[in-house]
């Protein structure tokens, strides 16, 4: 046995690697230009080039850091424009005006602007393919008019935009109003087969944005937009979570509305033999809202109500397929998924979903659970 | 079968008996006393009260009539042993689906008030697990365990009806006249299920200490429920005024809402109430299911290990039973049949049972007599 | 290279171990090896010249009962005064007694002059008469020595509060006194041509496994040096890798932990001269066990242990981590916290890696500071110490707030290790590891992982593994790794120690 | 300097011992790549490419435990020439024994050299872009030699300690990217013929071989364990945790998508996100993990060769080490040939291939030429008998 072996050799290892003068990836916090949310817009007076827009927080703004306050808001990014004929090239010229390197590790938010997604972003996404810094769970968002408007809003209840944007969606998320769309799951909806993608759809005006539905897409091209009720009306059938609340009028009524919460949703899909599918949709919720009395008895309103919001989602879902399968020929449903994982040999083998989700005969049922009626007593 | 000691001091009785009444009743209280009576609901608690006492009283006979027995045993000793195992059945069941209606209640005030978004299921499994957990262990645990919960029942209950009286109108308490008299045992008909769970004593006094005073446990715990349930309908119709009660889905749980002081560190007490709540709740279903299991033990005379793995077995359909109910409106309903079986438990089997053990006493002593008379 | 490095090694050593042979030569030779003379005044001259011109040799002429010539040779401060005069003079000069012997409770005869001076150098008292061959060695060992106090580096909050002090009897004694075993054996050794140390290797034959405690015993018995004046001489001598960081010997001041391992088949080394008792063969466990465990309920104590494992982690690794995740994947930091930190080192005018490498030593600076300073200062200095400088760097823009967090909770962290030896060795290797972490990142933490745990995993102690139960995988071990199982259920010794009696609970000797 | 190890006996392997060993063998940059080259072929179906993957590997490695369990405590090394030679004339069984042996070992060094470029990309390409490759491969090979350095039972003890940093990251990756999968994804199972099932099989193949290396290990594992239980234990571990990422794989993002990522397993990482955790986008942390996974594998194999060119010019620990040094310098060299990431994955099939040539050819061979021995012997018994 030799003693000083661990010495010997670990000191090797030190002398070796310094030797070879380390640090090549080491790259400081503040040496980083994070770029916190990327928007792609088409360049006005160049049809062939990108536009590029990214935010940028400038860290001695940012209120709170090391005690010195951050002064107003407003300017604690950094927002700056750029073109070029590719991503990778508008992102090399921005880099020729930055003093630091640019880091797309802490990315959050893609924002691409309808003409462009309408136009097909095939080559724009290959560049956020390729890239390993790149999140998967980025959320790409179409957003309506200008992408650069999105990062420009001041909305002052965050000092970076992209921190509050990034609230919004999350937020969103957990109450399942949003639903969970982010880079990879587009990838994996593009690549795969039986399915389409779909994208979140915002509006951003000077300081405000919100949340206007989702961007249906075929391909990689963009074929529309569904609005919210259609969205959330999708996102029962699709994700299983609840979307937001569902205001009816009541009918028989002058001006009265119901309100129905739902809290959980659950979805079956099943395949007739004549090629037919049928969604089972669950939703239980509770009534939040119910602006006139009926004066009836709470068995009989329970009844009533179930009934009613039934008639209303089944509607709601009806004008969501007609759109996704007549206007879009979209399948963002997951159905062809299903066909092809139980009806392979016998219906997937010899369709071509793509054409023939148009005309796949869909149905809709919704079971509605009333649970609660809130802490009145009807 | 293992020895049980007989300990259960006249203390520890009367606390089984108030953590059995009060659960989830007295947040409905002032609303189902006020439906008929209107502002004379505090009319209903003392109707019910009445009602109850009659049939508390035969059950006290019965437990000094058979020290040490519990109802399984002495059953069948006074009806013959198929309708007392038809009666021990029906028993078992009544409080099986009581704890499993309670725990749903329960389960429904606190997703609506305080925890919306989460699923009702998990409410329901916590609670279920803790009873459980309860129900492995010895009888007299379960004793101490109330005894030990009462001042987190008795606390609550009566400090928030009482800081609430600040806010009370007493006008809406008057004019003081009785509208029938028919609703007023109509009420009290109602009101009566808010003191169930005593019911449960003709398990728990079988425990009690040799010589320890059932009589006085049982008044003392009558009273308490009583009190608790009078304060709690006379705050809810001085705050509310008996139309908007009306309209309350859990009018006490309103009250604690009302309740507001300046110069507290926290406001809006309703989660904390709740919380709290969970200890009165947990004795009502852990006293019900407690019962069940250990009547079933008793019945098929088996140990401490049989009652374990019947109480985890149990829970499953338990569970199950309790999310029948669709919604709200549907529990309720549930809940009144459940209630119409609890007559026939609660009231009419002790009572009858009790009537027959009195004749058999007097036949008893007339033959004796017979017997003395004819031997001299 | 390994080559050279190695014939290097070899020469070094070679010319070490002659010296040492030269000294023992010496000091050997320097006591004649002569017998006494039947003539008091000659004996006692070849005494003195011994000694040479020492004024703490005491000389002390009487005549005995039977009138003739003795005297008594001593060393001042080393002996009972009372036990001379009372028991040896009175009692040789007083007409009265007739017992002839004087009436101490360990006597002696010899003619050997080294064995007489080795004797008085331990505090005998020897008595030579004149016309007799033979001198009595009288045991009169009584310096001042300090009380048995409550161990400084090892305090528990639950648990016997004696610690070991230095004297080699005493402390034996309180072994002794918990163990009333009569297996259990001591085996006196002296170590040091120069200093004569005395040192007790104790196991309780019957459980320890033999060939180990021959091993201790031999590795002892080879070590040549002119003087051990704590165990850690002895430690570093015997120990299986001279060159490794890691302890392989354990060291405590507690008794009841020594205890403990001799009832596991380990071996004792107790030194004269120090409080520090030696327990090997030991095992990577030391890091983070306490005697504290075993006297505490279970779930505390497995509690506690997994805190302290957790603990030595962050003290080694948490300031690479922070240079890692800040210099190399700041991706993996939340958005929003990298924004604030990026803000907190936007006026830091170092690298990361410089950044902690300056604190860790401010820290390192203020700890060794503190631990000179007299008393009552120390820990207000260090707490001080600390605040102020933590609190100027950060205003001074020198570095970043987070990195203040770090380093105390790091520090923290390495103070949570009972065994302060151990917790030096992960202080030290913090540093190679905050170099790597600032060249690789990640990779370069997970390198030099892997490089300790090669090394741990070859680490042997005295045969034992060092990384055992964990490798070579022992499953009745791990009862006692990780988590501390109920008393109840530790029917066998552990058996990573080769233990000759395993049962440690008899089944029919407790009845349910 | 003489110490001796005290009353050190050398340890032999005990059973889990063998199972670390083994499983942490086959478990390296495979992994990583495992979704899509067992999904390229079998597209849904691909994680029944690992289950029939190692079932083939079992056969092998039982007839390599038969092997140690005829010459017990021997390596391959030193059985080899048992073998070949006969008893009166043993420079036949050395002769005839050498160009195995070569085989063996010169396949066992270049699949260290493959494996350490195959993590040297993925470290490159994904988390440590600036840092030259040359660079993660000299790390990685001294620690290697750091490791040539000891004797077998510390390479056990490494592997031992090692195994959980290894299975731990795997499973937490296979469960954690559950929360996103799509079961959709795996269906229908039953749409593939037997011949792609065979080349989707063949993919993947890479990752089911590294227990060759018990050829050499098996000589130390303990007489009184189960050599073919551990085998079988260890390659199932394998194979269940194989299956797990390629269905966590296929159902997060379906097999077309898994054709277009070039390392799926750590793209898996990335498309989870584990809730309530301080630390995002694990992937850095994952690959920092996984240096201990490839550590074992390139490790194994190369102290396999070490070793047993130290046993065949019958040396001692010092031979090795110098052997272990001198031999890293062509390895440097050879795990650079590749030009580009296709050529390095092409080398990889190549290696593939041979490592099903050398599990199943030598086993067989060897056992051929016992049993016609034995038959011969036996003959010859006869004979004298007669």
């Amino acid at each position: 046995m030799s003693m000083g072996k661990f010495l010997r050799y670990f000191a090797l290892l030190i002398v070796c690697t310094s030797l070879l003068t380390g640090c090549w990836d080491r790259r400081e916090l503040e040496e980083r230009a994070s770029v916190l949310a990327i928007a792609i817009d088409q360049d006005e007076d160049d049809e062939n080039l990108y536009k590029m827009t990214v935010q940028i927080p400038i860290p001695i703004k940012i209120a709170g850091s090391s005690g010195k306050g951050g002064g107003s808001g407003a300017d604690a990014v950094k927002i700056m424009s750029v073109t070029g004929r590719t991503v990778t090239d508008a992102a090399n010229n921005l880099q020729m005006r930055l003093n630091q390197r640019l880091f797309l590790g802490h990315t959050r938010i893609l924002a691409l602007s309808e003409e462009i997604a309408r136009k097909g972003i095939q080559d724009i996404m290959d560049s956020f393919r390729r890239e390993p810094q790149i999140r998967r769970l980025l959320w790409p968002i179409v957003v309506r008019g200008k992408a650069s408007t999105l990062l420009e809003i001041k909305p002052r209840i965050e000092p970076i935009p992209v921190v509050f944007l990034m609230g919004l969606i999350e937020n969103g998320m957990k109450l399942g109003r949003i639903p969970d769309q982010t880079l990879g799951d587009y990838f994996n909806q593009t690549s795969n087969l039986t399915m389409e993608p779909f994208l979140n759809y915002v509006e951003a005006s000077k300081n405000e944005v919100s949340w206007k539905g989702v961007a249906v897409f075929r391909g990689h091209k963009m074929m529309g937009i569904l609005d919210h009720l259609q969205t959330w009306a999708l996102i029962q059938l699709r994700n299983e979570k609840p979307g937001g609340d569902i205001v009816i009028a009541l009918p028989k009524t002058k001006n009265g509305y119901v309100s129905f919460r739902p809290h959980f949703a659950k979805k079956k899909v099943t395949i007739q033999d004549d090629f037919s599918a049928t969604f089972h949709c669950e939703l239980q919720g509770d009534i939040v809202e119910l602006t006139e009395d009926l004066h009836i008895p709470p068995e009989q309103f329970v009844t009533q109500m179930q009934a009613l919001i039934k008639k209303e989602m089944e509607n709601r879902a009806k004008k969501l397929l007609q759109q996704l399968q007549k206007q879009y020929n979209s399948d963002i449903l997951k159905l062809g998924l299903t066909l092809r994982a139980k009806h392979y040999h016998d219906y997937w083998k010899t369709h071509d979903w793509k054409k023939d989700f148009r005309d796949f005969p869909i149905r809709v049922k919704y079971t509605i659970k009333l649970r609660r009626l809130g802490m009145e007593m009807q | 079968m293992e020895n049980q000691q007989r300990n259960f001091g006249t203390w520890q009785i009367t606390s089984i008996m108030i953590s059995s009444m009060i659960g989830v009743g007295i947040l409905t209280i002032p609303r189902t006393s006020t439906m008929l009576l209107q502002q004379a609901g505090w009319i209903g608690p003392i109707s019910g009260a009445l009602i109850a006492g009659v049939a508390v009283t035969a059950i006290v006979y019965l437990g000094n009539q058979f020290p040490g027995l519990t109802f399984v045993e002495f059953m069948p000793r006074i009806f013959g042993s198929v309708i007392g195992t038809m009666c021990i059945c029906l028993f078992i069941l009544y409080q099986f689906f009581n704890a499993g209606i309670t725990a749903r209640v329960f389960g429904e005030v606190v997703v609506t008030s305080v925890l919306p978004d989460t699923p009702l299921e998990v409410i329901i499994v916590t609670l279920l697990l803790l009873v459980l957990f309860l129900c492995c262990h010895e009888i007299e645990v379960v004793a101490r365990v109330n005894e030990l919960l009462i001042p987190f029942l008795l606390l609550p209950s009566l400090l928030i009806p009482l800081v609430s009286f600040m806010n009370a109108d007493w006008y809406n308490l008057l004019p003081f006249h009785v509208e029938s008299w028919t609703d007023v045992v109509k009420t009290g008909l109602d009101t009566y299920t808010l003191y169930t769970g005593y019911e449960l004593l003709m398990v728990y006094f079988a425990f009690a200490i040799p010589g320890a005073r059932l009589g006085v446990a049982s008044i003392t715990g009558m009273s308490f429920a009583f009190v608790v349930y009078m304060i709690s309908v006379i705050a809810g119709i001085s705050v509310f005024g008996y139309e908007e009660l009306q309209r309350l889905i859990w009018p006490t749980l309103e009250l604690v809402k009302v309740t507001q002081r300046t110069g507290w560190f926290l406001e809006r007490f309703e989660s904390a109430f709740l919380a709290i709540w969970v200890a009165s709740v947990f004795t009502t279903i852990g006293n019900m299911f407690y019962a069940t299991i250990f009547s079933l033990r008793q019945w098929f005379r088996k140990g401490i290990r049989f009652q374990r793995i019947s109480a985890i077995v149990m829970m499953v359909p338990l569970f199950f039973f309790s999310l029948i109910p669709q919604n709200i409106v549907e529990l309720y309903s549930y809940l009144k049949h459940l209630t119409t079986m609890g007559y026939m438990v609660t009231i009419f089997i002790p009572i009858l049972l009790a009537i027959t053990q009195f004749m058999r006493n007097k036949i008893n002593k007339g033959r004796k007599e017979n017997i003395e008379k004819g031997g001299t | 290279m390994s080559q050279f490095f190695q014939a290097w090694q070899k020469r070094k050593e070679a010319l070490q171990s002659k010296a040492l042979e030269q000294y023992s030569v010496e000091s050997m030779e320097s006591v004649s090896d002569v017998t006494l003379t039947t003539n008091v005044e000659e004996n006692i001259q070849l005494i003195e010249a011994q000694f040479g011109k020492c004024d703490d040799l005491v000389v002390r002429r009487f005549q005995t009962k039977s009138k003739a010539q003795a005297a008594i040779v001593f060393i001042d401060g080393m002996v009972d005064r009372n036990v001379i005069s009372d028991f040896i003079i009175r009692y040789m000069t007083t007409p009265d007694i007739t017992y002839h012997d004087p009436a101490t409770n360990e006597l002696d005869l010899t003619d050997k002059l080294r064995q007489i001076v080795r004797n008085i150098l331990s505090g005998c008292a020897v008595l030579i008469i004149d016309g007799c061959r033979n001198a009595y060695l009288n045991n009169t060992r009584g310096w001042d020595r300090r009380s048995v106090e409550e161990p400084q580096t090892e305090s528990v909050v639950r648990g016997p509060r004696d610690g070991f002090c230095e004297t080699l009897c005493v402390n034996s004694a309180l072994i002794r006194f918990r163990l009333k075993d009569p297996n259990l054996r001591v085996r006196h050794m002296v170590v040091g041509e120069r200093t004569q140390t005395d040192i007790y290797v104790m196991y309780i034959d019957g459980i320890a496994y033999p060939p180990i405690v021959e091993e201790v015993i031999a590795r002892i018995e080879s070590v040549h040096v002119d003087s051990v004046l704590e165990s850690g001489y002895i430690e570093q001598m015997i120990q299986d890798r001279r060159w490794s960081p890691f302890p392989q010997i354990q060291n405590t001041e507690r008794p009841d932990k020594v205890v403990a391992n001799l009832l596991e088949g380990k071996v004792g080394i107790l030194v004269d001269g120090t409080p520090f008792g030696l327990i090997a063969p030991a095992v990577f466990s030391q890091f983070y066990q306490s005697p504290e465990d075993y006297y505490e309920r279970f779930y505390i104590a497995t509690l506690i242990r997994f805190i302290r494992i957790i603990s030595i982690s962050i003290a080694l690794m948490l300031p690479s981590l922070y240079i890692a995740f800040s210099a190399f994947h700041p991706e993996m930091i939340p958005s929003r916290l990298v924004i604030a930190m990026a803000a907190g080192r936007s006026t830091v005018p170092f690298p990361s890696l410089v950044e902690a490498l300056f604190m860790e030593l401010a820290i390192e600076i203020l700890r060794e500071a503190s631990v000179r300073l007299p008393g009552p200062i120390g820990p207000t200095i260090g707490i001080v110490g600390a605040l102020v400088v933590g609190e100027a760097a950060v205003t001074a823009g020198l570095v970043s707030p987070v990195m203040v967090i770090i380093v105390a909770v790091t520090t923290i962290g390495s103070f949570a290790s009972p065994s302060y030896s151990a917790a030096i060795a992960i202080r030290m290797l913090r540093f190679p590891v905050m170099i790597l972490a600032g060249m690789f990142g990640l990779y370069g933490i997970m390198l030099f992982l892997i490089v300790i745990l090669i090394h741990l995993s070859s680490l042997k102690s005295f045969g034992v593994p060092y990384m055992s139960p964990l490798s070579p995988l022992n499953l009745n071990g791990m009862k006692d790794l990780f988590i501390r199982v109920p008393h109840h259920l530790f029917k066998t010794r552990p058996m990573m120690f080769h233990v000759q009696d395993k049962i440690r609970i008899r089944e029919e000797d407790n009845p349910k | 300097m003489n110490r001796r190890e005290g009353h050190g006996w050398h340890q032999t392997l005990s059973m889990w011992q063998q199972i670390c060993l083994i499983t942490s063998t086959l478990i390296g940059v495979g992994v990583l790549t495992l979704p899509r080259t067992t999904s390229s072929k079998l597209f849904e179906a691909g994680w029944i490419a690992p289950l029939i993957g190692s079932a083939g590997a079992f056969v092998s490695l039982w007839l390599i435990v038969k092997l140690s369990k005829r010459y017990p405590g021997e390596t391959f090394i030193e059985y080899s020439h048992k073998v070949w030679g006969s008893a009166r004339r043993p420079w036949v069984g050395k002769v005839f024994s050498l160009p195995w042996i070569c085989t063996y070992l010169v396949y066992l060094y270049f699949s260290t050299a493959v494996v350490s470029r195959v993590f040297g990309e993925v470290v490159v390409t994904s988390v440590l872009l600036q840092t030259p490759l040359e660079v993660i491969l000299i790390t990685m090979f001294l620690l290697v030699l750091f490791l040539c350095m000891h004797e077998v039972e510390v390479v056990a003890r490494v592997n031992e300690l090692l195994f959980p940093f290894i299975i731990l990251p795997l499973l937490f990756i296979a469960i954690a990217s559950f929360q996103k999968a799509e079961f959709g994804n795996l269906l229908p199972i039953n749409h593939v013929s037997m011949r792609s099932t065979a080349e989707g099989v063949y993919e993947g193949i890479y990752s089911y071989s590294g227990f060759e290396i018990m050829f050499v290990f098996f000589a130390y594992a303990n007489q009184n364990t189960n050599k073919e239980l551990a085998g079988f234990y260890s390659l199932l571990i394998a194979a269940l945790l194989y299956m797990l990422i390629v269905v966590a794989g296929i159902s997060v993002f379906g097999y077309e998508e898994l054709q277009r990522v070039t390392w799926p397993t750590l793209e898996l990482v990335k498309s989870t996100q584990v809730p309530g955790f301080i630390l995002e986008r694990l992937e850095s942390a994952f690959l920092a993990v996984w240096v201990s996974a490839v550590f074992t594998t390139v490790a194994n194999a190369y102290y396999a060769v070490v070793y047993s060119l130290r046993q065949l010019f019958r040396k001692g620990i010092r031979f090795q080490r110098v052997v272990a040094f001198v031999l890293l310098v062509p390895l440097f060299f050879f795990s650079r040939i590749p030009q580009n990431i296709t050529e390095v994955f092409k080398l990889a099939s190549l290696l593939g291939l041979s490592s099903l040539v050398i599990n199943l050819l030598f086993p067989v061979v060897y056992w051929v030429a016992i049993l016609i021995r034995d038959m011969v012997t036996r003959r010859e018994g006869r004979n004298v008998d007669g």
